[in-house]
């Protein structure tokens, strides 16, 4: 490949948009237009040639990368641009007093924690894995939480009712995992 | 080596940012090693000399981690003149935890060191930048492990003082329960007491269930209510059947 | 190129971050551990044999596409893109400590630094870099951290065995202290 070709390669696979011929000459000022397009064609042509996933397309706004259709589907199926989100500790803490006692008001759930809890709370139900479900009784009348069919949907469990009980806990958690990998 | 003058010194004199050192071990550090001193046995009194020195120089004399260095360096300086008796066996080093504190920290530099470059390394290859977004970008995938759930839950009851965690078991009135019973109850006799029919310990449940079957078996006509005055006993008195009438 | 090469390559192309064998997988299911490793031999030795300018990099335990060292200063001369930013001595301090002595307490960390170290602990928890991964014993439960995928991603490191161990320093210490608060 030429010094030239391979400048390109690197600078449209790492830009943050496609580039067009005169963006690309800005790289190489001293290289011709023609030295430009010869460059483009043969990258191009040899991710062509060579049978590769991705291809060089040229589109309205300049050249870009894109990979081939047909991997297309298979790629979105597989959702990478997206890493599954774990939920934090202090986030599963508050899905699990709000799970098992539910409804249950904002001032209960930082009672047990010990901590203002209103924030995490807000990001369990921006998430929908709780949602008011009533109101409480006295001064306010605070709202209540709950969990919502989503979290059972989450945990694969058909209703509440298949969550472990409190008395089972220590035997439902089965002893601390095997070393996980760091 | 000339210590250089602090970034951001503010009119009023309190240091906002030093970006030279990271802190009182950093700047302790770099004074030992300007002048070449060994940390295992350290020259204290010189040392705390200089670090006072400095952090007046440098108008740190306000930043409390500073301050509180400074004033362990006199303590130990302190304590390094008190007389000790000869042979003392229970003597320690007033340094030695000092000494400690500043290898760790020298550790630690060391491997930042070791980070920066490895930071900078990687920072000369650049990842793809230009993705297309996919059409309405589905939300990420939200995993929740039932084990780490219940672990939060088991860790969320080690912080309660006593169990004060009910578990929700969905406990439907027993209504219909309740009206057999109240039925069974007016068959044998034509007046029964609100306590005969709940029982002597009864749960909010029973007791809720009954109070709703003694409505409805009221409506209906098929029992009265009847309370002599307010918080007396209510006596429930069975009503002639409807077809009698 | 076979097949399995191409797709992951479009997948790779795709992907602005690493990708794991398990992530890699997940496109093929039917593929073995062996062909999977196979295709990603193959992608990275067709790259570098045929002298392209980007390179596939196997990094925080997963592999990524990137430009070639040579290039990164022409394409972020033609701000086409940006070089992270480097981190602060203070930063790297906390993320040093912390990614030895992971899990770690904000306690700890400041007593090894002799600073304050809970803003910098947030600015790097805030950058993805490292997390809170449990709580501790004690008083207070006190979150610990630990460092994340993007640590190793922005150290350019497979894992974290590649960070030097502590024997290796010049300067000799004693290990990380067992779990025992002071």
């Amino acid at each position: 490949m030429s010094p030239l070709a391979k400048l390109f390669e690197a600078a449209l696979f790492a830009s943050s948009r496609p580039l067009t011929v005169e963006e690309l000459r800005t790289l190489e000022p001293t290289a011709g237009e023609a030295a430009v397009h010869a460059a483009l064609a043969e990258l191009r042509d040899g991710f062509a040639a060579a049978d590769h996933g991705v291809e060089l397309v040229e589109i309205a706004q300049g050249w870009q990368f894109l990979t081939r259709r047909e991997y297309a589907e298979a790629i979105e199926r597989a959702q990478f641009a997206l890493r599954p989100r774990r939920l934090s500790p202090a986030a599963l803490e508050t899905l699990a007093i709000i799970a098992y006692r539910q409804p249950v008001g904002r001032m209960e759930v930082d009672e047990i924690r010990g901590v203002d809890s209103g924030a995490v709370i807000d990001k369990l139900a921006e998430r929908g894995l709780v949602e008011v479900v009533t109101r409480g009784e006295g001064l306010g009348r605070p709202l209540l939480y709950g969990t919502t069919p989503q979290f059972l949907e989450i945990l694969g469990l058909k209703d509440l009712d298949e969550l472990p009980r409190l008395e089972e806990l220590s035997v439902a958690l089965r002893p601390p995992a095997p070393a996980e990998p760091e | 080596m000339t210590i250089p003058t602090p970034v951001v010194p503010v009119s009023n004199g309190f240091v906002v940012e030093l970006e030279q050192f990271s802190g009182p071990l950093d700047l302790l550090l770099h004074l030992i090693h300007e002048d070449e001193l060994d940390i295992t046995n350290l020259p204290i009194a010189k040392i705390a000399d200089q670090f006072l020195a400095v952090i007046n120089e440098l108008g740190l004399n306000q930043a409390a981690d500073y301050l509180e260095m400074a004033a362990r360096l006199l303590r130990i300086k302190a304590q390094m003149l008190l007389p000790r008796r000869l042979g003392d066996d229970e003597w320690e080093d007033p340094r030695a935890e000092l000494v400690r504190r500043l290898l760790e920290y020298q550790q630690i530099r060391e491997l930042v060191e070791w980070l920066g470059q490895a930071a900078a390394r990687r920072a000369e290859q650049l990842g793809r930048g230009f993705r297309p977004e996919p059409p309405a970008a589905p939300p990420a995938p939200l995993v929740i492990e039932l084990n780490d759930l219940l672990a939060a839950a088991e860790r969320v009851i080690a912080l309660i003082p006593e169990p004060v965690l009910h578990r929700v078991v969905p406990r439907p009135l027993d209504v219909e329960g309740a009206t057999a019973r109240l039925q069974a109850l007016l068959a044998e006799r034509a007046e029964v007491g609100w306590l005969d029919v709940v029982g002597a310990r009864p749960t909010i449940v029973d007791v809720l269930s009954v109070f709703i079957a003694l409505l409805e078996l009221a409506k209906r006509g098929s029992l009265s209510v009847h309370q002599a005055g307010a918080f007396t006993p209510i006596q429930i008195r069975r009503e002639s059947p409807r077809e009698a009438v």
